[in-house]
C-alpha cells in the first residue's frame, strides 16, 4: 500500500507539463464498447492541434499541449481523468460523452473551467445565462431532431399531415433527448410519431424492425450509439426499408455504422454539422506537417472520416476561441476564465473557415453571453456504398427555433431553480 | 386476425433469435458439463475468435499497433487476403492453441478447486483476452463476411403471403444459423456417442474421479472441451459478428445466454436449445403484446424474469433431474 | 518475536471473542484509524479524494454488503448494480423532496428503502440456489435499471433523464454538489465505511452471522438444527441491500454527483463488486476492503505508471492494463485461491510462528 | 427389564426410565412408488437410550428423518409429549427440543469448531437485531453466557485443544465428536444420533460409546440412535427396534431382540433369499 502511494505520487508529478503552454486535454476513449468511435475523434482532435503547433508554432505563439486521458466512455474513469487533468490547468474540456458531461457540469462550474460539447451533452446548456461555463455550439440533440424533420418536410413538399415517423432510439438519457422535440413537432406538423426504444447495447432489435415492417412508417429517425447503429442499419436493410427515408443523428452517421451492412446501406442518410472527406485544403497542410512527419495520432489511418472530421472541427472551434481569448485578454497566456470570454465572443465566419482551409466545412458560428449553442444548423449526408463515402446532399438547414427556444428556456430554468442559480448576462 | 398473423411472424422470428441465443449458451454448457467450470470468458472468447477470423482473413498484422509504437514502424497489413474457409480453419486452430494454453497456464494449476475459484479464474481470463484481442487486432469495428447471406428470405415471404395475405419476414442469416446450429449439435452428439474421446468426455462429465481412475487423462479432456467450446464461440461470433460487425459489444452476447442457461440447465445441451427457443419467443411476444403498454425495451429484463418465474416452479431447470434433498 | 498470541492471555470470553485478538493487530488497526481520521483529511487533495479514496471507500461498502450476502450467507447475487441504483434514486428523491433534512439521514433512509427492495427480490432464493440464483438476481438488475429509466417520476421529470445531486450539507459542510470539499467528501464516506464495517463485524460474529454461515455451509443441516431458512436468507438480503443501497447513494450523491441509471448502475457494476469480493476473499470484511482496493487502485496505478511514467499511448496502456489485471487475478488464484484476505492471514500465521516455523 | 408401566421402568443397571416422550403410530413413508417405511409403531421413553437397528436400506435413516421432521410420512402420527405433532418445518421441530447428528457428517465446514458448536445454541439466543448490530446489551451478554455453556460441553467431550480449528481440517472421528457437541449444545429433550459410530475404529467407537452413556447419565438426555453394527448397540441401549425392508421385525430389550428369530434371519440374510 505504501509502495502504491509513493509510486502514484511520483507518477503524478512527472505528468505535470510545463506551465506556460496552452493545455487542451483530449478526453478520449480508445477502449471499451465505443472505442471504434472514440479513436477517429481523438485522432482528429489531436492532429489539428499538432498541425497548429508544427505549422504556426501554436496559437498566438503559445504551443498547445494535448494531454490525452482514456475514459473508456466510463463516467468513473471520467472523474479520474477530470481530477488528474485539472491539476494541469486545462483551458477547456471536451469529454465526448453525455454521461461524463452531466457529471462535469457542476464541477467545472465550480472550478471555472469551460466545457465544450459540440453536438452532445446537455442541450439546455445552450442558454449561457444559466450555464456560464458550458458551450455546445454549433448544434445539439434537439436541433438535430428539428433539422431531421425539416429535411423530411422538404422531401414531402412541406406537408407532413397524416405521415408516420418512427423514432428508433437508444433506451438511455441520450436516446430519449429528441422525444420532447419530436412530440412538439408532430403536433405542429400533424405527423404521427412512433417511439421504438432499444435497450442497450442493442444487438437484438428484431422486435422493433418487425414493427417497422408492419407499420410502414414513412420515415425512420434514429438516435443510436455503438453497436446499436450497425445492427439497426443491417435490420433496416434486411426488411428492405427504403434507406433514403432512414435518417440518423450525427452519432449514427459514421463509416463504422454503415460499412458492416455492405451494399444494402447505400442511400442511408445521417445528419452532420460539418463537412466530411479529405477534399479540403487543410488536408494538404495536415499531410505535410503531420502525416508525413510521422506525427499523426493513433494509427494514423482515420484522416477524412466522419468522426475524424468532427474531432478536428471541435479542435478548430477551440483553437479559434483561444485566439479570440488571447485577443481579448491581450496576452497569449490565457486563463480558463479568459477562455470563457473567448468562447462568448467567438465568431467564425464563412470567410474565416475558408481561410482556415476548410471552406464550407461548418456553418458560421457566432456566440454570445446568452447564446452558447450557436444557431443549430446541420446538413444531411448520404452514404454511397459503392464508393464507400459520404456525400453532403443538402445545405445547412436551420432548426425550428420557435419550438426549440421555449424548450431550452424551460429546461435551463429548471436547472437554475434546482441549483439555486440566478441568470447572468443582463 | 391481423394481430394474430403478425403474432405468428413474431413467434417465428423469436424462434430464430432463440437459436442465436442457444448458440452462445452451448459453449457454456459444454465447459460446465465437462469440467464444472462456469466460463465467464465465453463471450470474450466469441469476440476473440471473431477478431482473429477477420484479422486472418484480411491479412492484418497482429500486434501492429504495439509493434509500431515500440519500434516506430508502420505495419498494418501483410497485403494478402485469406479465403473464408481457410481463415475459419486457421481460427479454429488458434482456438485450440488457446485452449491448450488455458489448460497449461491456468486450469492445470487449479485442479480440484471449488467451482467459485474456477469461475473467478475465468474472470481473469476474460479480462486478459479482452485486452489481448484489442492489442492484437485493434479496437475498431471490423466487417465480418464469410459469405453468409443476409436479408429477407423471398421464398418464405411469398409463401406466407399466399397463405396469410401477409408475407413473413425471416432473415436468411437466421435460417443459416439454425441450419449450422443443428449441424453443430448433431456433430457434437455424434462425437459424444461414437468416438472414444467423446465417450471419455461423457465419462468425465459424469464422474471426474471415476473417469480418472480408469485412465482417462483429465488434462486431455479439458483441452479438448475448451477447444470445442472455442469452436462454438467462433461459430457464435461469426453469426453475431456478421450482423453487427466485430467489436467489443460482441462479448456482451454472453448476457443473452444466461437466462437460456437458467431455463435449460447448465448441463444439458437439449436444454440450451429448447431454453434458447423459449426465451427467444417469450421475450419477443412480451415485447409485442405488453411492451407497448409499458413503454417498450422490455426484452433485456423480461428474458430474466421469464427464466426466474420458471425456476421458482421448477428449480432444477427444464431438463435437470428433480432435486431430492437428503441428509 | 513481538507478533505473538503467547503472553497475551485472554482471561474472559469477552476478550477472547474480540475482533483483533493479537495485540500487534490491534495496534495496527488503531494506527490505520488514526491515520484515516486524523491525518488524511488534512492532507487530502481533490485528485486523491475523487479519483482514489472516495471510490475505494464506497466500493468497500458495496463489497461488504455483497460479502454479507454471498460470502457469509452463501447467496450469490448479480443484482448489486440494480440495488445500488435503488439507493441512488432513493437518496435523490429524498434530497430533492426534503432539502432541509441532513444528507446523512437521507443516505440511511436510502439504505433502508434498498433493504426493503432487496428482501422482495430475495424471495426467490428460497427456491433457487447457487448459480441459478445468481442468474435469477440478474432479473432484478435489468428490471430495476429499466424501471428507473422508464418512469419519469424517479428522475423528477427532467428532460434528459439524468439525475444531478444538489448541494447538501452535514454540520454545515457541503458534502454533495460541486461545492463539496475533498476532506468533507472523504470524511463522510470514511465515517459510513467505518460504521458499516463495525456493524458488519458485529452482525457476523453474533447469532445472526452464525445462522447465515450455517445456511451457506449446509442449508439442510442448518434448518434441522433450528435455523429458519426464510428468515436467515431474507435477513441477509436485507442487510446486504442496506449496505449496497448506502453505497449506491454515496456513489451518486458524493462521488459522481450526476448519474444515469444504465451507465452508472449497469450490469458491469454488479460484476465489478462481485469480482471485488472474490478477489478480496469471501466471508471476510477485511477482504471486502482489500478487493475494493485492488480493483479501484490497481487500474489507477497502472494507468499512471504506463501513461504517466512510461509515456505509452493511452489506448495501448488501457489494453495492456486489462491484460495485467486479468493475469494478476489468475496468478493470485494459483498462489492462493481464497482471496487476498486468506493470503494476508497466511502471511500473519507465518509471522506468528517466526522464526521457528515448526 | 423390570415391569413396564405407564410411568416407566427400571433398567437392568438400575436407572429409572420415565414416561413416553415420543410415540410413532403406524408410520408409512413413500417416495414415489417406493415404500421406505411401512406401518411402523414404537415409542421412546424419557431418559432411555433407544436404538433402531437393521441392515442397510432397512429404512432406519428415513425413520430418523421422520422423527426429526425432515420427512413427512404419508400415513401415521408422530406424538410428542402426548400431543399429535402436526407437519412442521424441520427448524420448528428443532425448537421443540429435538436435536440430531447426521450419518454423513453435516458440520459447517467453513466455520471453526467453536462456532459450529455455538450454532447448536442459536435457539437460545434471543437478542434483537439492533442489539446484535451494535453489539450492545443482550447480544454481548448472551454471547458470553452461551459461550460458557458451550465451553462446558467442549470440556465434557474433551475437545478443548481444537476449539479454534476450522472443522474442515479435522479428522473424521473428531468431526463426529464435534457434531455430537453441536447437538448437545442445544440441550435437547430428545437427541437423535444417526450412525454415531459409522466408519470409526475400535478405539474411537469406545470413546463415542462412553460419551453417549455419560450424556445420558449426566444430562439425563433421552437418546435415540441408529446403528447397523449390532454389537455396539446391544451394549449401549436399553431398548431396540429392529427394522428390515421398511418393516418393524422386532422391538424389545437387547437380549429379547438378540433371541428373536426374525432378527437373526434378517441379519444373516436368510429371509431374503
Amino acid at each position: 500500500m505504501k509502495l502504491t502511494l509513493a509510486a502514484l505520487a511520483t507518477t503524478m508529478m512527472v505528468a505535470t507539463p510545463a506551465l506556460a503552454d496552452l493545455i487542451v486535454p483530449n478526453m478520449s476513449y480508445r477502449t471499451g464498447p465505443y472505442a471504434a468511435n472514440g479513436i477517429p475523434y481523438a485522432d482528429g482532435f489531436a492532429d489539428y492541434f499538432t498541425l497548429l503547433n508544427e505549422r504556426d508554432g501554436g496559437i498566438g505563439g503559445q504551443l498547445v499541449q494535448v494531454p490525452e486521458c482514456e475514459t473508456a466512455y466510463n463516467t468513473e474513469k471520467g472523474v479520474e481523468c477530470y481530477e488528474s487533468l485539472r491539476t494541469q490547468n486545462p483551458l477547456v474540456l471536451n469529454p465526448l460523452s453525455t454521461g461524463i458531461t452531466y457529471q462535469l457540469i457542476p464541477r467545472i462550474s465550480q472550478d471555472g473551467i469551460p466545457l465544450y460539447t459540440p453536438g452532445y451533452g446537455r442541450t439546455s446548456a445552450k442558454d449561457g445565462s444559466v450555464f456560464e461555463w458550458v458551450f455546445n455550439a454549433p448544434a445539439n440533440y434537439w436541433d438535430g431532431a428539428s433539422v431531421a424533420v425539416k429535411h423530411i418536410l422538404e422531401q414531402e413538399g412541406g406537408d407532413l399531415s397524416g405521415k408516420k415517423i418512427a423514432l428508433v432510439y437508444h433506451n438511455s438519457a441520450y436516446g430519449k433527448e429528441p422525444i420532447r422535440t419530436l412530440e412538439e413537432l408532430s403536433e405542429k406538423h400533424g405527423f404521427e410519431l412512433n417511439l421504438l426504444p432499444v435497450d442497450a447495447p442493442g444487438q437484438e432489435q428484431k422486435s422493433q424492425w418487425l414493427q417497422i415492417r408492419r407499420d410502414r412508417p414513412d420515415y425512420v429517425i434514429m438516435y443510436a450509439w455503438g453497436v446499436m447503429n450497425q445492427v439497426a442499419i443491417q435490420e433496416a436493410v434486411n426488411i428492405r426499408f427504403p434507406m433514403d427515408k432512414f435518417i440518423g443523428i450525427w452519432w449514427s452517421g459514421s463509416e463504422n455504422d454503415v460499412r458492416a451492412a455492405g451494399a444494402g446501406a447505400d442511400g442511408y442518410k445521417a445528419l452532420t454539422f460539418h463537412g466530411v472527406g479529405r477534399d479540403y485544403p487543410l488536408y494538404d497542410d495536415l499531410q505535410q506537417y503531420v502525416y508525413d512527419a510521422g506525427k499523426a495520432a493513433g494509427a494514423g489511418d482515420q484522416a477524412g472520416s466522419v468522426l475524424y472530421s468532427r474531432g478536428a472541427y471541435a479542435a478548430l472551434v477551440i483553437a479559434e476561441a483561444i485566439a479570440k481569448a488571447q485577443e481579448l485578454a491581450g496576452t497569449p497566456e490565457i486563463t480558463p476564465a479568459q477562455m470563457r470570454d473567448g468562447f462568448e465572443a467567438l465568431e467564425i465566419t464563412a470567410e474565416r473557415m475558408a481561410e482556415l482551409g476548410l471552406p464550407d466545412f461548418g456553418a458560421p458560428i457566432a456566440l454570445s453571453c446568452q447564446n452558447h449553442g450557436g444557431d443549430g444548423l446541420a446538413r444531411v449526408q448520404q452514404w454511397n456504398a459503392g464508393e464507400g463515402s459520404w456525400s453532403l446532399i443538402t445545405d445547412f438547414i436551420e432548426p425550428d427555433a420557435e419550438i426549440l427556444d421555449p424548450l431550452v428556456q424551460e429546461d435551463s430554468a429548471a436547472y437554475a431553480a434546482e441549483a439555486g442559480l440566478t441568470a447572468r448576462c443582463n | 386476425m391481423d394481430q394474430f398473423i403478425f403474432g405468428m411472424e413474431v413467434v417465428m422470428n423469436g424462434l430464430m433469435t432463440g437459436v442465436m441465443y442457444a448458440l452462445v449458451a452451448l459453449g457454456f454448457v459444454l465447459i460446465f458439463k465437462a469440467s464444472g467450470v462456469f466460463n465467464y470468458a465465453q463471450g470474450v472468447m466469441a469476440l476473440f475468435a471473431a477478431l482473429t477470423l477477420v484479422g486472418i482473413q484480411n491479412g492484418q498484422v497482429p500486434f501492429a499497433h504495439l509493434i509500431n509504437a515500440t519500434f516506430g514502424t508502420s505495419l498494418h497489413h501483410f497485403g494478402w487476403t485469406v479465403p473464408a474457409v481457410l481463415a475459419v480453419a486457421l481460427t479454429a486452430l488458434v482456438m485450440v492453441l488457446l485452449a491448450f494454453l488455458i489448460e497449461k497456464l491456468v486450469l492445470q494449476h487449479l485442479v480440484g478447486q471449488e467451482p467459485i475459484i474456477l469461475f473467478m479464474a475465468t474472470i481473469g481470463l476474460a479480462y486478459f483476452l479482452e485486452g489481448l484481442g484489442d492489442v492484437m487486432w485493434g479496437a475498431d469495428i471490423k466487417t465480418l463476411n464469410v459469405g453468409l447471406p443476409q436479408g429477407i428470405s423471398d421464398g418464405i415471404e411469398e409463401v406466407t403471403a399466399t397463405w396469410f395475405g401477409y408475407g413473413f419476414f425471416i432473415d436468411r442469416l437466421d435460417l443459416w444459423a439454425t441450419l449450422i446450429a443443428a449441424m453443430l449439435v448433431a456433430a457434437l452428439v455424434a462425437f459424444a456417442q461414437y468416438t472414444k474421446q467423446g465417450r471419455a468426455m461423457r465419462a468425465v462429465a459424469d464422474d471426474h474421479q471415476a473417469a480418472m481412475s480408469v485412465g482417462i487423462s483429465l488434462r486431455f479432456i479439458w483441452v479438448m472441451v475448451w477447444s470445442i467450446a472455442g469452436f462454438v464461440a467462433l461459430v457464435a461470433g461469426i453469426m453475431w459478428g456478421t450482423k453487427s460487425g466485430v467489436q467489443f459489444s460482441l462479448s456482451l452476447i454472453a448476457l443473452k445466454a444466461l437466462p437460456v442457461l437458467m431455463l435449460g440447465g447448465f448441463t444439458s445441451i437439449p436444454g440450451a436449445i429448447v431454453g434458447g427457443l423459449i426465451i427467444g419467443v417469450g421475450e419477443k411476444l412480451f415485447e409485442f403484446t405488453i411492451g407497448p403498454m409499458v413503454g417498450g425495451a422490455t426484452e433485456n429484463w423480461f428474458a430474466y424474469v421469464l427464466a426466474l418465474i420458471f425456476l421458482v416452479f421448477r428449480p432444477q431447470g427444464l431438463f435437470g433431474e428433480r432435486i431430492i434433498e437428503r441428509v | 518475536m513481538i507478533y505473538r498470541e503467547a503472553g497475551d492471555f485472554k482471561t474472559s470470553y469477552r476478550d477472547d471473542s474480540q475482533t483483533f485478538p493479537i495485540r500487534l493487530d490491534r495496534w495496527g488497526y488503531y494506527a490505520i484509524l488514526a491515520v484515516a481520521f486524523g491525518i488524511i483529511p488534512f492532507v487530502i487533495n481533490d485528485y486523491w479524494a475523487n479519483a482514489v479514496l472516495v471510490p475505494f471507500l464506497i466500493y468497500a461498502i458495496a463489497a461488504m454488503g455483497l460479502n454479507i450476502l454471498t460470502g457469509y450467507a452463501g447467496q450469490v447475487s448479480l443484482g448489486t448494480g440494480g440495488f445500488m441504483a435503488v439507493g441512488a434514486y432513493a437518496v435523490y428523491k429524498l434530497m430533492t423532496a426534503f432539502p432541509d433534512v441532513s444528507i446523512a439521514i437521507h443516505v440511511l433512509l436510502a439504505g433502508l428503502i434498498t433493504a426493503a427492495v432487496g428482501v422482495l427480490f430475495g424471495l426467490p432464493s428460497l427456491r433457487i440456489k447457487g448459480f441459478y440464483l445468481a442468474v435469477a438476481t440478474l432479473a432484478a438488475q435489468f428490471f430495476l435499471v429499466w424501471l428507473f429509466n422508464k418512469v419519469p417520476w424517479f428522475y423528477n421529470y427532467s428532460a434528459s433523464g439524468q439525475i444531478t445531486a444538489p448541494t447538501r450539507t452535514v454540520f454545515d459542510q457541503a458534502v454533495t454538489g460541486p461545492a463539496a470539499s475533498a476532506p468533507a467528501k472523504y470524511l463522510v464516506c470514511l465515517v459510513f465505511a467505518f460504521a458499516l464495517a463495525w456493524l458488519a463485524r458485529n452482525l457476523t460474529r453474533g447469532s445472526l452471522g452464525r445462522k447465515w454461515m450455517a445456511i451457506r455451509d449446509m442449508d439442510i443441516a442448518a434448518e434441522i438444527i433450528g435455523v429458519n431458512p426464510l428468515r436467515a436468507k431474507l435477513s441477509a438480503f436485507a442487510v446486504s441491500s442496506f449496505f449496497v443501497g448506502i453505497a449506491g447513494a454515496l456513489l451518486f450523491a458524493v462521488y459522481l454527483g450526476a448519474a444515469e441509471v444504465g451507465e452508472a448502475f449497469g450490469i458491469n457494476k454488479s460484476f465489478l463488486v462481485l469480482f471485488m469480493i472474490i478477489i478480496g476473499g469471501l466471508g471476510s470484511i477485511f477482504g471486502s476492503f482489500a478487493g475494493a482496493a485492488f480493483l479501484v487502485l490497481l487500474p489507477v496505478l497502472l494507468k499512471n505508471t504506463l501513461v504517466g511514467t512510461l509515456g505509452w499511448p493511452t489506448d495501448l496502456a488501457a489494453h495492456i492494463e486489462l491484460m495485467i489485471v486479468g493475469a494478476l487475478i489468475v496468478t493470485f488464484l494459483i498462489v492462493e485461491p481464497h482471496g487476498l484476505a486468506r493470503l494476508w492471514r497466511l502471511a500473519k500465521d507465518k509471522l506468528r510462528l517466526w522464526p521457528f516455523p515448526h | 427389564m423390570n415391569a413396564m408401566t405407564q410411568d416407566g421402568y427400571v433398567t437392568a443397571d438400575g436407572r429409572q426410565i420415565g414416561p413416553v416422550v415420543m410415540e410413532l403410530r403406524n408410520i408409512t413413508l413413500r417416495f414415489g412408488g417406493v415404500v421406505a417405511i411401512k406401518d411402523i409403531s414404537f415409542d421412546i421413553r424419557q431418559g432411555e437410550i433407544r436404538a433402531i437397528i437393521g441392515p442397510n436400506g432397512a429404512g432406519k435413516s428415513s425413520m430418523l428423518n421422520v422423527i426429526s421432521g425432515f420427512y413427512h410420512p404419508q400415513d401415521g402420527q408422530v406424538i410428542f409429549k402426548g400431543q399429535v405433532r402436526p407437519a412442521m418445518k424441520p427448524y420448528q421441530v428443532a425448537r421443540l427440543g429435538i436435536a440430531r447428528t447426521f450419518q454423513n457428517i453435516a458440520l459447517f465446514e467453513g466455520m471453526s469448531v467453536l462456532d459450529n458448536i455455538m450454532t447448536g445454541r442459536l435457539n437460545k439466543m434471543k437478542a434483537g437485531f439492533l442489539s446484535q448490530a451494535l453489539w450492545w446489551g443482550a447480544a454481548e451478554r448472551e454471547e458470553i453466557e452461551n459461550r460458557a455453556a458451550v465451553e462446558r460441553i467442549i470440556d465434557f467431550l474433551e475437545i478443548q485443544n481444537i476449539r479454534k480449528t476450522p472443522v474442515g481440517r479435522l479428522p473424521y472421528g473428531l468431526k463426529k465428536r464435534v457434531e455430537l457437541a453441536r447437538a448437545l449444545a442445544a440441550e435437547p429433550n430428545l437427541l437423535l444420533l444417526d450412525e454415531p459410530m459409522a466408519g470409526m475404529n475400535v478405539e474411537e467407537k469406545e470413546d463415542m460409546s462412553r460419551f453417549i452413556l455419560s450424556v445420558n447419565d449426566e444430562f439425563g438426555t433421552t437418546i435415540c440412535l441408529i446403528e447397523h453394527d449390532m454389537g455396539v448397540v446391544m451394549d449401549l441401549s436399553d431398548r431396540v427396534v429392529v427394522m428390515d425392508y421398511g418393516k418393524k421385525i422386532g422391538d424389545g430389550t437387547p437380549s429379547e431382540v438378540r433371541s428373536n428369530q426374525a432378527v437373526i434371519d434378517a441379519y444373516l440374510g436368510v429371509a431374503h433369499d
